[in-house]
């Protein structure tokens, strides 16, 4: 760890006996970001199967003739 | 004017033959301002303190109570699409309703209000602001609460949502309104707060109407 | 988000593309400037003498709130341009803008009460700020529980687009009523005592990391209209072309969009 | 004069019905005709201007509806699924409003004339959530009796009703068209009126 | 058992698809927790001291508005008379309804409860017996609640009815929950109060499904 | 085998009727008939056991049902005004979870088969409020194909049903009757069963 704040790493993770409040704070971000991201590709990947679905059997009242 | 005035009637008898009904808000208030006490424990200095907070939020929650009775029986049983196709201008008797409305649910709370604050030993001059200040607060709440009950007509989870669309513009109110009242307490007064509330008033007598027309359109396709 | 030419681009087939192209330079560029202000943030930015370590925190709450309050008019403004000319791409931005916003409000909400804690002793209290940033996050929440409890995706566009409009009448109001709720009863409870070199530096670390939320917001959102758009407009002709089928033939009405040839998804 | 051109519905993701045209003039009877959940419904309403048509136009002599929103709405009755009846209202109390809301406010003998006419005589001043499901439907077809529109939208008006109420509502109907009304009619029972052929719209 | 668990199943989706009703009794408790300060004002001291009593009372507030989701619905589309017509006994299928109804509503309130304390500046150990008190407290609020909706359904002014009945009953449940708290605060322990607070939730869960029972047929007619 | 000794029925001041006896045996199907407000739908309740009667006393295979509760209801359906179908639940989950409820759990493809039947299959997995008229009352109809229970009650059952429909329902009382089974039913439209003569019980 360099720069003119850290002198090792477990100095930066303990943040000034703050580590708690300021790792929760971006840990948290983070997490939300991440969670947001993967939400939004599970979210595409639904729609893209709903509308091959929509594709191969045409509209709702089609599914009757497929099933 | 002559449908305005056959509204009103029907509102009013409405209220009258489900009188029950139209208590619910008045009840409400009584009860939430009265449990108090009994939750938070019986010092009066303390509740003296709370008194104006207590009886506003619980006016407030009354009032957002009662938004469920503005359209939802008249949604459920057709008699709003026959309002919508009357000849008459749908900001009309929107506004017909919404009176009828504070008539019977908020007129009540102010009339109510003094009994209460007296439970929190406050005093004429404060018991009268608090009226003043629900006199002012009330219909604002009523007309505000319109746009949040025209919007959730025949929605899942209707009660949650008019709450959760309605509080955030109720805040404001709540704050002026207990605000004058806490004024009148420490000594500040609380000329300032009447005239925000009255001001909040005026601006939701102009705009309400027509928002709750296209909220009404809306949500009746 | 704004600054396109809404006309051209108000059709959701030719969006839909456009979005596709534009969502990775904007996570790129969020990456980027999330690196560099991490950067600022944890290494240039020096110690604080009175909050320690602890005032880092500053960095994604100023950020966050920022951008929380900004989401909201952007999202209002697409639902006021949707009533307005009825474009559904309109209102599908405003839909796609509310999570993230709600998102960052929480952010903001929750870093806030993180430093809170150890610099006021208290994880929450009531000062005007804070009150009217929770009540930003019912705005959201309600706006965000409308639209979810409608199915019929034209009256959610419209009955969203009105309580956003409603809202955002409010917000002002909310702001200065909470503030003057809150400094009739207290004097102001936190002011941040820097020292004026330092000043720069965190000032540049919190403009490079709103930055960076910016960017992010934008790309989150563009990606979430894009799925808005399929799951609305399966049935339509272009939405088969641009997958490479052929739709099933039916007899129905042609619906928007209907002819454009799309390349690539 | 009503009409409608081109009229397409979309309900949710379906495609209810679309280039659909109709034409209504004084005097005819229209009956829209179609299996359960084929858009009858939405068409009335529809024609109401209730719902806003996905594409299309409906014109009230000539003006499209939404123009002149007012002229039409005066000239205009429309009995749906829900029959506008306050359970806590008497009989009487219900159609009295009914008819002042509307703005063809009657004597108090008119109303009771026509709570009568339609058999409920006998319990004018009873709540109505005390009446059966067929008196219920009779209280709000007595509006027929006393409004002076002309053009008059029904949606399934003969459902819960006896064979009594049937021969009395279709005998209505022969009366208003006699007179140069207009009808437009949905329903699953048949319907005859003494002297108009009936023409229909059929949705698939 | 069948019967039961289909029951349950088939509550817990209702409440999923209409998540939003379920959330109701959630939000109305954070938002009366929330209001308070808005109306009362910020000052922390006095807040601590009303944090036990306005959570009590914002739960019971919450519980109650809930009630009228418990057979209401079931009754008004014809569902409840189809349950009494299966030939389980009531008593079983009613105990399921109020597990169900607390799963729902009361369960997330006892949750959330931690939250709203902290805004009022509750330590870790006064949250601690909140979240006890709450544990016992809102099972009882459910099944007393109970009584009320059944004896209520159908009637005009239902709402406010509900309260009325419900409420005395409702009392001693918020003196000994909030009593609870406020003995945490203020040191002088809480044990008696929560031992209390069991006893009403036992007698209550082995009376109240036969008044149910028979408030049901009545009502049914 | 039901029966029904002097029943009365009193409705607020009004005594709907008195001294009524009815008798139902294996494979019969009774009409009762009456017009608008005469008591059906109470007598029908009354015979569930929703309604005490005012006097006289019903039994089931000779036993009064308040004393054989339980083997009665598990014996019995009832389908009345309300259909019983949740708005929130799609077609599917409403029948399911009203079979389970019931007591006659029935595996996911005799549900889809159900509902198939009554020409529901395109919309298993709508919501029930996105549904029509019609097509509510056919998802409650669809218990019928499902249940094992001998007696069904019916309250207007043929509301709202389009022509094909009702055709369905007529076959389904049809074998229903033919295994045996009892059926007691109200409705103002015709009912034509094959190979079944109605008894019929009319009230004034
Ligand atoms: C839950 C708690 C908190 C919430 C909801 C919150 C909310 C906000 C909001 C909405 C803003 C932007 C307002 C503006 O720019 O005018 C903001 C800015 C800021 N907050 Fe917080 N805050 C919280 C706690 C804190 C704490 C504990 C501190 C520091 C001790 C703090 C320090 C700041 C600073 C320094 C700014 C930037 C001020 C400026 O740009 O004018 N906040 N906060
Ligand atoms: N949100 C939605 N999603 C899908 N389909 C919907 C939605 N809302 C309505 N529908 C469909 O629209 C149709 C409603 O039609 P409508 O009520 O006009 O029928 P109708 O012809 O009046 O039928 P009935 O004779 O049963 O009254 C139904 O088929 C229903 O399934
Ligand atoms: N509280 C009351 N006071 C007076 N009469 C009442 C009361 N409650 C019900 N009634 C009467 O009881 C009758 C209800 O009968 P019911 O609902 O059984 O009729 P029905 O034969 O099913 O009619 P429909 O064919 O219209 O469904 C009505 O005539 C109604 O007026
Ligand atoms: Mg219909
Ligand atoms: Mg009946």
């Amino acid at each position: 760890m360099v720069g003119m704040n850290w002198h090792s790493l477990s100095e930066f993770i303990h943040m000034g006996g703050y580590a708690l409040y300021v790792w929760g704070s971006f840990g948290v971000t983070a997490l939300l970001i991440a969670g947001e991201i993967l939400l939004l590709g599970a979210r595409r990947k639904k729609a893209l199967t709903l509308v091959r679905r929509t594709i191969k059997f045409g509209k709702a009242e089609n599914d009757e003739d497929a099933a | 004017m002559n449908a305005i005035s056959a509204l009103l009637r029907r509102e009013l008898t409405l209220a009258m033959r489900r009188r029950g009904d139209a208590l619910t808000a008045l009840f409400f208030f009584v009860i939430v301002a009265s449990l108090f006490p009994l939750g938070v424990g019986p010092d009066p200095k303390l509740l003296h303190l709370m008194g104006g907070g207590v009886v506003w939020v619980a006016a407030l929650l009354a009032a957002m109570l009662s938004l469920g009775r503005l359209f939802a029986a008249d949604h459920a049983d057709g008699t709003l699409e026959q309002l919508i196709l009357t000849p008459t201008s749908p900001v009309v008797w929107i506004a017909g309703k919404i009176l009828a409305h504070w008539l019977v649910s908020g007129v009540p709370l102010i009339l109510m209000a003094p009994v209460l604050g007296i439970q929190f030993g406050l005093s004429g001059a404060e018991l009268a602001v608090l009226m003043w200040s629900l006199l002012l607060g009330t219909p604002a709440l009523s007309l505000i609460g319109a746009i949040g009950a025209a919007l959730t007509l025949g929605l899942r989870g209707g009660g949650v949502l008019v709450s959760l669309l309605v509080l955030p513009l109720y805040v404001p109110v709540l704050i002026f309104g207990a605000g004058a009242v806490d004024g009148a307490i420490s000594g500040l007064g609380s000329e300032a707060h009447l005239s925000l509330l009255g001001g909040i008033l005026i601006l939701a007598f102009m705009l309400t109407p027509w928002a709750v027309a296209a909220a009404l359109r809306i949500s009746i396709e | 988000m704004s600054g396109f030419n809404l006309y051209k681009y108000s059709s959701p087939a030719t969006f839909y593309v456009l979005a596709g192209r534009l969502i990775p330079w904007f996570y790129a560029a969020a990456a980027l400037l999330g690196a560099a202000g991490l950067y600022v943030s944890f290494f240039l930015a020096p110690t604080d003498f009175q909050q320690g370590e602890a005032y880092r925190i500053i960095f994604i709450h100023v950020p966050a709130a920022w951008m929380s309050m900004f989401i909201y008019l952007a999202m209002a403004g697409w639902a006021a341009l949707g009533l307005a000319f009825n474009t559904r791409l309109s209102f599908m931005m405003a839909s796609a803008l509310a999570p993230t916003g709600a998102m960052l409000t929480f952010v903001s909400l929750w870093t806030g009460a993180l430093w809170g804690k150890p610099t006021w002793g208290a994880w929450w209290v009531w000062d005007a700020r804070l009150t009217s940033e929770l009540i930003l996050f019912f705005l959201y929440l309600g706006f965000m529980a409308l639209q979810a409890a409608i199915d019929d995706p034209r009256r959610a566009d419209r009955a969203g687009a009105l309580i956003a409009l409603v809202g955002v009448v409010n917000v002002p109001i909310i702001y200065f009523s909470v503030k003057w709720w809150n400094t009739l009863h207290q004097g102001a409870s936190v002011s941040l005592n820097t020292a004026p070199s330092m000043a720069a530096v965190m000032l540049a670390g919190m403009l490079v990391m709103a930055l960076a939320v910016w960017m992010y917001a934008i790309a989150a959102a563009l990606s979430r209209v894009r799925c808005i758009i399929l799951e609305r407009e399966r049935n339509s002709q272009w939405v088969a072309q641009m997958l490479g089928a052929e739709p099933h033939p039916h007899p129905n009405l042609p619906l928007e969009g209907e002819g454009t040839n799309v390349e690539g998804i | 004069m009503l009409e409608g051109k081109s009229l397409a519905c979309v309900r949710g993701e379906r495609t209810l019905f679309s280039r659909l045209d109709f034409a209504l003039g004084e005097g005819e009877l229209l009956l829209v005709q179609g299996a359960n959940g084929s858009g009858k419904t939405s068409l009335l309403r529809m024609v109401c201007g209730l719902l806003a048509p996905e594409f299309g136009e409906i014109s009230w002599h000539g003006e499209a509806i939404a123009s002149c929103r007012e002229r039409y709405h005066a000239d205009m009755v429309y009995f749906g699924h829900a029959p506008a009846v306050k359970e806590d209202l008497s009989a009487f109390e219900n159609l009295d409003l009914a008819c002042r809301l509307a703005g063809f406010p009657a004597g108090r003998d008119d109303v009771k004339g026509a709570l009568g006419y339609l058999g409920l005589g006998h319990c004018l001043d009873l709540p109505a959530r005390s009446l059966s499901q067929g008196q219920r439907r009779r209280v709000a077809l007595a509006r027929l009796l006393l409004t002076r529109a002309r053009l008059w939208i029904l949606d399934e008006p003969l459902t819960a009703l006896d064979q009594a109420a049937l021969h009395l509502v279709q005998s209505l109907l022969g009366e208003h068209l006699a007179k140069g009304g207009m009808v437009m009619l949905t329903t699953h029972q048949p319907v005859a009126v003494a002297g108009v052929v009936p023409k229909t719209l059929q949705l698939s």
